[in-house]
């Protein structure tokens, strides 16, 4: 089994609505120095080992975790030992 | 006429789009399964609000898979109206039948309101019961409704009139103001404020009604021709 | 295996521990003389919740019996998942109120979420489909970060869950005071439509018969909420709460769409949501509702983490679940309507004569106790009472030198401010029967299909009863039929959430006795009885109680759309009325929090039967048609309601009044409303109600008010509303 | 300046509404063998290089970046090469 970890964020030049309040909401606490925020997705799962070929995570990310029109993704993996 | 309201699962707005067609435009309306595939019985399809599957991906993103989904892509192959508001519009834009994507609104909250809104291209079959620029209320109840897309798709848009719908006081940090878009061939529009909440002036505004009006006459029109 | 690791009963007994799950040495005794024996540690735990406050209202059912639970209307008084009242064409109003206080005061945003979740499954778990949503809030000050992030994360909950399942949240009420800062309170109210014969009962009947199971898989959640929720906070609170439960509403919409769809299946019998102790209150009290028992086989308990214990799976209070019963051999026409839903029916259990209710797990009996041990034997104690000492009897004098800038400052105190920051946020017209938004008195929906329309309200001015329990308690009542009448309808009856402090301390209980004493005399009155409701206790942090709150939900009828009416202004010209005459009094207004920052003196005064005078006579003339807006006087008193009546209008009003003190403008003088009648009407406008004509309508869009012939507020009415709805969007912002 | 990389996840045990339907959607448009999905959250920001202490980090996912009462978190920094 293969543990996957994809990372969903938004293209480069989209404004991006959340990463702009969190950085506002950090300064506002006192947190400062923080620049360039992004707010994305992070997603974990398991895979069967059979699946786990970058084409078919790759697939998975373009069509369905991940929306290309607005969306960049990239994904780690790593061999699980079974227990 | 007859209409079909495709019901996913989560869809919320799937019985106002009924009432509306049944009650104020006065037609035929039945709702489809997201399971069903055969759309040859009608003459227009209706995709409602809600928060299909939870929107919990992206808003509009799984249902945008359901079977009837291929049958829906068919259906604006073979040029008959569709019309997606809401959640709708969401799914028809994850399912490619509309150019774009949604984020979620500028104020990051959830903004349900009556606000107004341009009609910016009265030449649609479903706007044609409007005047140009005409100024109507509308409602509107979203939490990602804030339109994006690339510059150039923007420039398409505009060259070939597709923005159908402009907010007149933008709610939700929408590029271009737009509240609602065609495809190139006019038939499938997607947008996010609810005509069909506005069927009925003991609920404030009557003035969706006009667009469900538009889609009859101009089916009427056709019908009467090639018959 | 973890069972192994559980203590056994000699240990339970010996040292104590059925103690950290909230029974006492007499409760557990009772529970070895029921049983005859000493109970295992899933049985303890199972007496352990339903005989928690939660759930067996051991403490304050004595004072519930007080009140009013029959009228020609109530079709199910209290008892079952919602209360439901009749509106005529075959139709009734199923509706509740419930809290969800101290998972909120942990987790804001999971916890409202989850109490808007569990409100509308006591709805639809009636037949009837949810319509409506409303709530009603307690907040600390906001200009604490904690209070402001709560504030946030509740109203952002709220709206997640009932925006994704759509039901439209049409109305509510936000208090601000100190006291609720630890302990904020979150009530949410549900309102459904059911025909008549759709009317469901959670009996689980018919030996034999089959207990299945739907929704959301078991998991180690909010174990021991129950007790959880009848203990007070305290700084610990947030280490040792239970697991936190989190809302999925897209499982709940399912859930709505199943079970409305299987309560027009006859194969069900019985049908009950899983809220607070879950599996275990459910299950029981199905059986002792029918006089059967029941049997579980845990092994088929849908889990949703691995290794779970009967004691976990059995307290789990794990959100979106339903137990249903269903005729024996019928399951596959029940397992076929939820799979449209793409969710799962499963047989956990049957039936069976013996009334008791009897658990197997792993080929084991691992509970087996009667059924009405656990709900109908629960202890019920009359707790000792004691009047506290007075808070002051004497109140500080106030003086008005400027009646404008008072008015601006009470427009901009959170509790008077424009809520629209809040309702904007949840999605208040899906359904399209919204008739009346937030904004207005009540909320008015329509009833398709008819010309009729209910009104629903939730209110309570805790600072009332703060200083006069019994009274509040009353004004609670009549404020909700204030303003149910002012939007055109009749009221009909209430459901009630009584919150308030630790019951084990005697002047909290006697708060308890003189609020509900207040509220049934009221209901008598007013003709309103209860018919259902919610008790939550212990809401103290470190000690100190919350104000007594007991959050009145009212649904009213309008017998004919036609006569749905809103506070606000209609019509250049027409007359500006005012029932009821205005005195100084100002105990708990909000113009002494504002001037002196406490709450002192008595209450203001109430005659139930005036006021039941003044309700009769302005709805008979609502409903003839004679009036154009109507708005009853509440906090921050007769000014603040006249800027009300034309805030977000494109009006003006000219008002002359006269009195022996400015104070007048704004005290909290009871059963007053501000009306407005076009002047042909007024003459028989003024047949029919005792009102004193104050001014009128007008177009410059100026609130213009003389007191005495001398002009005391003249202000433009875009500059009241800009402060009026600005207040709350910029608290919410301000820096710590 | 410093890339930081904050990964926030449901703790274990807390529902993953979101997790289970993703898990479900892949399986339905065929990509089988995905388990135990979990969704969270993926921020990346920079952060002046005096403030990116530990402390300050840690202090920034407990206050407003995570919610800890449900949610872990961790991060990863990386120095940025100014340009
Ligand atoms: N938490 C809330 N949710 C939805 N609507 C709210 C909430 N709080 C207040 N409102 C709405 O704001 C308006 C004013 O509320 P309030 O001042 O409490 O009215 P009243 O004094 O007449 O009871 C009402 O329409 C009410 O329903
Ligand atoms: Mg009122």
């Amino acid at each position: 089994m293969v543990k996957v970890k994809v990372y969903v964020t938004l293209k480069e030049g989209v404004l991006d609505p959340q990463g702009k309040a969190v950085e506002q909401a950090l300064d506002a606490k006192g947190f400062n120095g923080v620049s360039d925020m992004r707010v994305g997705k992070y997603m974990e799962f398991n895979l069967d080992a059979n699946m786990a070929t970058e084409n078919q995570i790759e697939e998975m990310c373009e069509q369905l975790l991940a929306n290309p029109v607005i969306e960049d993704y990239r994904y780690e993996t790593e061999e699980v030992v079974s227990s | 006429m007859r209409f079909a309201v495709v019901v996913f699962p989560g869809s919320n707005c799937d019985m106002d789009m009924l009432f509306a067609i049944q009650d104020a435009l006065g037609e035929d309306v039945e709702y489809i399964s997201h399971r069903d595939q055969d759309l040859s019985r009608f003459d227009a399809v209706l995709l409602p609000g809600g928060f299909s599957y939870g929107d919990y991906l992206r808003s509009g993103s799984i249902a945008s898979f359901s079977p009837i989904m291929e049958s829906v892509k068919a259906f604006a192959q073979a040029d008959k109206p569709i019309l997606g508001v809401c959640n709708g519009f969401q799914v028809l834009l994850e399912s490619g039948l509309l150019p774009g994507a949604m984020k979620r609104n500028e104020n990051l909250k959830f903004i349900c309101q009556t606000t107004p809104v341009i009609v910016a291209n009265n030449e649609t079959q479903f706007t044609s019961e409007y005047q140009q620029d005409e100024r109507i209320q509308l409602p509107i109840a979203h939490a990602e409704g804030n339109y994006e897309c690339d510059d150039a798709t923007l420039e398409k848009l505009e060259q070939h009139n597709q923005i159908v719908f402009r907010y007149a006081d933008n709610p939700n940090g929408s590029k271009g103001d737009i509240a609602g878009i065609c495809n190139e061939k006019g038939n499938v529009l997607g947008m996010m404020p609810h005509p069909e909440r506005a069927v009925d002036s003991l609920l404030g505004s009557a003035d969706g009604l006009r667009l469900f009006q538009s889609i009859l006459v101009n089916w009427r029109e056709h019908h009467a021709v090639t018959s | 295996m973890p069972l192994l690791l559980e203590p056994n009963s000699n240990e339970i007994k010996e040292k104590k521990l059925y103690a950290e799950m909230g029974l006492t040495d007499d409760e557990f005794q009772k529970i070895e003389r029921l049983l005859g024996r000493t109970p295992n540690y899933t049985e303890t735990g199972i007496f352990s919740v339903m005989w928690s406050e939660h759930c067996s209202y051991k403490k304050s059912k004595p004072l519930l019996s007080k009140f009013p639970t029959e009228g020609e209307r109530v079709l199910q008084g209290p008892g079952e998942g919602a209360g439901i009242i009749d509106i005529g064409n075959d139709l009734a109003v199923a509706f509740k109120i419930e809290s969800h206080n101290h998972p909120s005061a942990i987790e804001p945003y999971q916890g409202a979420a989850t109490g808007v979740g569990g409100i509308i499954r006591d709805v639809f778990s009636m037949g009837a489909r949810p319509i409506a949503l409303l709530n009603s809030l307690r907040f600390g000050e906001l200009d604490h970060p904690r209070t402001r992030y709560l504030f946030e994360e509740v109203v952002n909950g709220i709206a997640g869950y009932g925006n994704c399942v759509g039901i439209p949240t049409v109305g509510g009420e936000i208090q601000f005071d100190d006291c609720y800062k630890g302990n904020p309170l979150v009530n949410a109210m549900c309102v459904g439509l059911i025909r008549h014969e759709d009317i469901q009962v959670g009996q689980a009947k018919g030996i034999g018969n089959t207990v299945m199971y739907i929704g959301s898989a078991t998991g180690r959640d909010g174990i021991h909420g129950a007790t959880f929720a009848s203990e007070e906070l305290t700084d610990d609170s947030a280490e040792d709460r239970p697991a936190v439960q989190v809302g999925d509403p897209f499982m709940e919409k399912l859930l709505i769409e199943a079970c409305l769809e299987m309560v027009k299946c006859d194969a069900l019998v019985g049908i009950q949501d899983m809220g607070a102790a879950g599996l275990t209150s459910s299950a029981s009290e199905m059986a002792s509702k029918a006089g059967t028992g029941i049997e579980l086989n845990l092994d088929r308990v849908p889990q949703r983490e691995q290794g779970m214990t009967p004691y976990e799976m059995m307290l789990s209070e794990s959100q979106e679940r339903m137990l249903v019963v269903v005729e024996k051999g019928r399951e596959h026409e029940i397992k076929e309507i939820v799979s449209k839903y793409d969710l799962e029916a499963v047989e956990v259990g049957h039936v069976i004569e013996e009334q008791q209710f009897r658990l197997k797990f792993q080929g084991e009996i691992v509970t087996d106790v009667p059924v009405d041990a656990l709900a109908e034997d629960a202890p019920v104690y009359q707790m000792p009472s004691k009047t506290p000492k007075k808070i002051s009897q004497t109140q500080s004098t106030i003086e008005i030198e400027n009646a404008e800038k008072v008015l601006e400052q009470l427009l901009q105190q959170p509790t008077i401010a424009s809520k629209e920051w809040v309702y904007q946020q949840y999605d208040h017209q899906v359904q399209t029967n919204t008739v009346v938004q937030p904004g207005s008195d009540a909320a008015v929906l329509r009833v398709r299909g008819t010309n009729k329309a209910i009104a629903m309200t939730t209110d309570c001015n805790s600072r009332y009863l703060h200083l006069n329990p019994n009274r509040g308690g009353q004004i609670a009542i009549a404020e909700a039929a204030r303003n149910i009448v002012c939007s055109g309808a009749e009221p009909v009856a209430i459901t009630d959430c009584l919150n308030f402090g630790n019951p084990d301390k005697p002047e909290v209980f006697w708060m308890m006795e003189q609020a509900t004493d207040g509220m049934a005399e009221a209901c008598e009155l007013l003709n309103t009885p209860v018919i259902s409701g919610n008790v939550s206790l212990y809401n103290e942090t470190n000690g100190t109680s919350v104000y007594p709150t007991p959050v009145i939900g009212m649904v009213g009828l309008v017998h004919d759309v036609k006569h749905i009416t809103t506070q606000h202004a209609q019509q250049v010209g027409d007359y500006v009325y005012l029932i009821g005459d205005s005195t100084s009094e100002i105990g708990g207004s909000e113009l002494q929090k504002l001037l002196i920052g406490r709450y002192e003196g008595d209450a203001p005064e109430l005659d139930l039967n005036v006021e039941r005078t003044r309700l009769q006579s302005l709805l008979g003339s609502i409903q003839n048609g004679l009036v154009s807006s109507a708005h009853d006087v509440s906090e921050g008193g007769l000014a603040v309601a006249l800027a009300e009546k034309v805030m977000t209008t494109q009006f003006g009003l000219n008002v002359e009044l006269n009195g022996q003190d400015l104070i007048e403008l704004f005290s909290e003088t009871q059963s007053r409303f501000v009306v407005t009648v076009q002047p042909e009407q007024s003459e028989a406008f003024e047949k029919s109600v005792d009102a004193k004509r104050i001014g009128s309508v007008t177009n410059d869009s100026q609130l213009s008010v003389a007191f005495n012939g001398e002009k005391v507020i003249h202000q433009s009415v875009d500059h009241l509303t800009n402060l009026w709805k600005g207040a709350l969007p910029c608290l919410v912002k301000s820096k710590a």
